[in-house]
């Protein structure tokens, strides 16, 4: 159990960082399309959530993606390859 | 009339309900190419020029009065000369309402300004597009000819602004 | 056309259809004549009963039989083979409606048939297809694997299944153009520019739709809940069966409201004295509906996806009660939230401060549900990667991806910026191209060889049908969702030049679904005219337990059938 | 509680916490803008010092009347640093105007007058449009909010 402790937490590292690398990618965005109230306000709000959705992103796709891409067989002969 | 292989019998009622579908909506929908479709070069024994200032509160709004009724005399070629006067969208689309009575102009003149779009009715003609009437710049005029052979009543209005660009449109003769 | 050429044409068609029709009639009924005299020689007095007896346990493949038997599994192959023709239908639809979009300008369709494609496109996914679909797999899953004691609701059953299909059809056929969500007073302008010249006919449609799906959810209730065999207890239900449980509770409770609703606005059509005074009233009647029919396209993927998964991974799941505990608060939390849909409505701040917040927290099942999957995953020794497989992964992502962007739309700053733009479809179709058509083609492969009477589908052709799907919705909901974050409108027939890159890589996203989907039909009809070969036993229905763990034997459903666990 | 329950709770907290810190960043935006969110159209509750603009939308265009009498369809003058108030009806069927550059958004319903107040920092031009289905010309209803100096 010891070392998916390790990775999970690789896992939480690496999408904490792509969240907060997309965090400043945004602001930079939403500073040339947004204007005025409540437009400039709305976006420096949205734009910590949507980071973070981003990162949640991130760390379920490596979370789903590490067990398939470990354990995952391509043959499907065997004996029914419904 | 067993299908031995269902699979190719569900791929073939798949692909005869898809076309009928489209079929079905295509037909339904194609603007029957009306009878106002000017035929090509044809014969016209007048001219006539028409200005209408292009607003969506009404035809010629600020120039005098508001969504005119506009007289030619059959076999005209009307020169139309619409100019742009705000920044919406426009069209210029005509639809005949029948042969001339004064019953049927008088009907037409007191329902078309409580509900114009009874009057407002398919087949109909674009004269004038959106393509062309962009509302994006204001002033610029838009010229179109368009041969009235047939005499009657037509009303003619916006499509983008059904209920305040209507009129009515007289063809004697 | 003159009048003559009309009277002689429709005479013609008449005519025409009258034969077809009699013919139909003639076969079923000498058909019919047939098994009733073999059911009276052995003793039956009613045949349906002694069809249901006849076909009780065994593996039910499509045949035209299963127009006229009305047991459950004939029932199920109806409804799944019905909503595999309205997804066919309103995919090419939806891709007809894109590829319209390649020019600012309306171009190749006039916005007026745009608007009805819109509206059909709408309607037959969610009524015909994802309901449609959910209905059709509980019918034909549920019987073996919960081994019911009695299955006496055929004429229900086939009942609901006709009205549903009215329902549909009559849409269909109505050309209405007033958006799924019916508000008025654009549902009343029965105009070709409003709501279409036959909109009555639409409403009264949707009304059928309603009918049936209520009748056929009220009866998989009762056949999971009642008709259950005695030694399989709630606790070692499969999780499918649970999953249809909360379905079918969700949409009895949510529906009955919108069903009035929809009478009333029907009464409007011809003296309007309900919605026009305040259009909104009948928005929030609507999306008390609106909201939770999109969880009910959800809910039973979810339930078949556990089933996937724990078939190849050969591992229970990882939390039983958890994932049953998981879909049932999603089921309670997803009949609160609906109110997100009109937060700029002008309905009040703490109308905005309720649904906002409530929209956070229907996350939590679905991230519950999601853990559990991926958990699952993490326990396997081995994971065999088939289409099924493939299929169930992909949903995963892609209902993470789209659940994510639904969770920063309940966030009200967002929703000011993109409520009404792609964002918002661009959400919607990563939920529902990826899970619910997704997890459809998993269980049709799945199920392949016992619909076709134990003939296997081409893998190769497969494996490029998930790729093309995958690749395709990934691309056409991302250009979307990056172009509604700027302000591109939905529904729209033409749009602002500047917004043509994100339309045009939408239509590639598009036209690869489109291709993807065409790979399937022809994978379905060349496969099925291969020499069957393998047994046509159902595998899902095997395994009626999904905790119990079969590690032990690793073996397919044929060993396990001589295993003695026949399931019958 | 075995190991398996332990590592679902803490997955459930996690997600929880998350969730929370989110739905108070909302509730935070909420009511420090409840002047930018549509609400019913209240004179009362306009904020001080803002010209009250009435918006018409009607079947397939936006009308602005501004204070002074003058009116502007599908086009809105409006001068930048200042406040401004839409008050919002439609005359036929359920629309809703927005300004993409501002993420401003507003309902217009008929028989349900809607308010929403904004202010422009910047000049330029921007596009708004009308983004909720109102029949065939529904993506004709659009223009450009001119900000002057």
């Amino acid at each position: 159990m010891q070392n998916i402790e390790k990775l999970i937490t690789s896992f939480l590292i690496i999408s904490i960082v792509i969240g907060i690398v997309a965090y400043f990618i945004l602001g930079f965005l939403f500073s040339l399309h947004f204007i005025g109230v409540p437009g400039v306000p709305a976006s420096q709000e949205a734009q910590p959530i949507i980071a973070t959705g981003i990162a949640a992103m991130a760390f379920t796709i490596l979370f789903m993606m590490y067990p398939v891409v470990k354990f995952g067989v391509k043959n499907d002969e065997g004996d029914d390859f419904r | 009339m067993t299908f031995k292989n269902a699979g190719i019998g569900f791929t073939v009622i798949v692909i005869v309900v898809v076309a009928l579908s489209f079929g079905y909506i295509g037909v339904s929908h194609i603007a029957a190419s009306s009878s106002l479709t000017p035929p090509p070069h044809a014969k016209t024994n007048h001219t006539a020029y028409t200005h209408l200032w292009a607003d969506a509160n009404g035809w010629d709004y600020n120039h005098g009065k508001i969504n005119p009724t506009l007289y030619y005399n059959v076999t005209t070629l009307v020169h139309w000369n619409v100019t742009e006067e705000d920044n919406a969208p426009h069209t210029l689309t005509i639809a005949y309402d029948g042969a001339y009575s004064v019953a049927l102009f008088d009907k037409i003149n007191s329902t078309i300004a409580t509900s114009p779009l009874t009057w407002e009715k398919s087949p109909s003609y674009t004269i004038i597009g959106t393509n062309l009437l962009t509302g994006l710049n204001t002033g610029q005029t838009v010229h179109a000819t368009y041969p009235f052979l047939k005499g009657g009543i037509y009303t003619y209005w916006c499509t983008v602004h059904p209920t305040t660009m209507f009129g009515i449109i007289v063809v004697a003769g | 056309m003159s009048t003559e050429s009309l009277l002689i044409i429709s005479g013609v068609v008449l005519s025409a259809v009258a034969i077809l029709v009699f013919l139909i009639y003639y076969l079923v009924a000498t058909k019919g004549s047939v098994v009733a005299e073999v059911a009276e020689k052995s003793g039956y007095q009613d045949k349906d009963v002694f069809i249901r007896d006849q076909t009780w346990g065994k593996p039910r493949y499509l045949s035209w039989s299963v127009l006229s038997a009305n047991d459950a599994k004939s029932i199920g192959l109806r409804y799944i083979f019905t909503s595999l023709l309205f997804l066919f239908l309103a995919g090419a639809i939806g891709v007809f409606m894109r590829i319209s979009l390649v020019d600012p300008n309306p171009t190749i369709i006039t916005p007026i048939v745009y608007n009805v494609l819109l509206t059909q496109h709408a309607v037959l996914m969610i009524y015909m297809f994802a309901l449609g679909s959910a209905i059709g797999l509980a019918y034909y899953l549920l019987p073996t694997e919960l081994r019911l004691k009695r299955d006496d609701l055929g004429r229900y059953s086939s009942f609901a299944y006709w009205v549903w299909l009215l329902g549909g059809v009559l849409f269909f056929i109505s050309q209405s153009s007033m958006r799924w969500y019916m508000y008025p007073p654009l549902s009343l302008q029965m105009q070709t520019y409003g709501a279409g010249l036959y909109n009555s006919v639409g409403i009264f449609a949707v009304e059928l739709i309603f009918i049936g799906v209520l009748m056929a959810s009220i009866i998989v209730l009762r056949i999971i809940l009642i008709d259950r065999s005695d030694d399989i207890p709630l606790s070692k239900m499969p999780i499918f069966a649970w999953a249809m449980v909360f379905t079918a509770i969700m949409l009895i409770s949510s529906a009955l409201p919108l069903m009035v609703g929809v009478a009333m606005l029907f009464y409007d059509v011809f003296n309007p004295i309900f919605f026009l005074k305040d259009p909104l009233t009948f928005a929030v009647i609507f999306w008390f509906w609106g909201h939770p029919v999109v969880y009910l396209a959800v809910l039973p993927a979810f339930g078949l996806m556990y089933d996937v998964i724990t078939r190849f991974t050969k591992r229970p799941m990882y939390s039983y009660s958890s994932g049953v505990f998981s879909l049932g608060l999603l089921m309670i939390l997803s009949e609160l939230v609906w109110g997100h849909h009109l937060l700029n409505s002008g309905l009040g701040i703490d109308w905005v401060l309720f649904f906002t917040t409530s929209s956070f927290f229907v996350a939590i099942p679905s991230a519950i549900t999601i853990f559990n999957m991926i958990a699952t995953l993490w326990t396997a020794k081995k994971i065999r990667i088939t289409t099924p497989m493939l299929f169930v992964l992909n949903a995963i992502l892609d209902f993470t991806l789209g659940g994510v962007a639904g969770v920063m739309l309940a966030n009200q700053s967002v929703n000011e910026i993109a409520h009404g733009t792609y964002f918002v479809t661009g959400h919607f179709h990563f939920i529902f191209v990826g899970v619910t058509l997704g997890v459809f083609m998993a269980i049709f492969y799945l199920l392949y060889p016992t619909f076709s009477h134990g003939r296997t589908y081409d893998t190769r052709l497969a494996r490029w049908h998930f790729y093309f799907t995958a690749v395709g919705s990934f691309l056409m909901s991302v250009s979307w969702e990056v172009g509604g974050f700027i302000g591109m409108p939905r529904a729209v027939a033409g749009y602002f030049p500047q917004f043509q890159p994100y339309q045009d890589s939408a239509i590639l996203g598009g036209v690869i679904i489109g291709i993807g989907q065409l790979i399937f039909l022809y994978n379905i009809a060349k496969s099925w005219s291969t020499v069957p070969t393998v047994d046509p036993s159902n595998i899902l229905e095997y395994r009626t337990e999904t905790n119990d763990p079969i590690e032990s034997s690793d073996l397919g459903p044929i060993a396990a059938k001589e295993e003695g666990g026949s399931g019958v | 509680m075995n190991s398996k329950t332990r590592t679902e709770l803490l997955y459930v907290v996690v997600v929880l916490v998350v969730l929370m810190a989110a739905a108070g960043l909302n509730i935070v935006y909420v009511l420090g803008h409840e002047s930018n969110i549509a609400t019913a159209k209240d004179p009362s509750t306009v904020p001080a010092g803002s010209t009250v603009i009435n918006v018409t939308g009607y079947q397939w265009a936006w009308q602005f009347t501004y204070p002074n009498g003058t009116s502007s369809t599908d086009v809105l003058w409006v001068h930048v640093n200042t406040e401004y108030t839409f008050q919002v009806i439609s005359k036929d069927v359920i629309h809703d105007l927005l300004i993409p550059a501002l993420g401003l958004q507003v309902y217009a319903v008929p028989g349900h007058p809607n308010q929403v107040s904004f202010s422009v920092n910047k000049v330029g031009s921007y596009i708004f449009e009308c983004v909720e289905y109102c029949g065939e010309d529904h993506y004709l209803m659009r223009g450009t909010m001119e900000v002057l100096s």
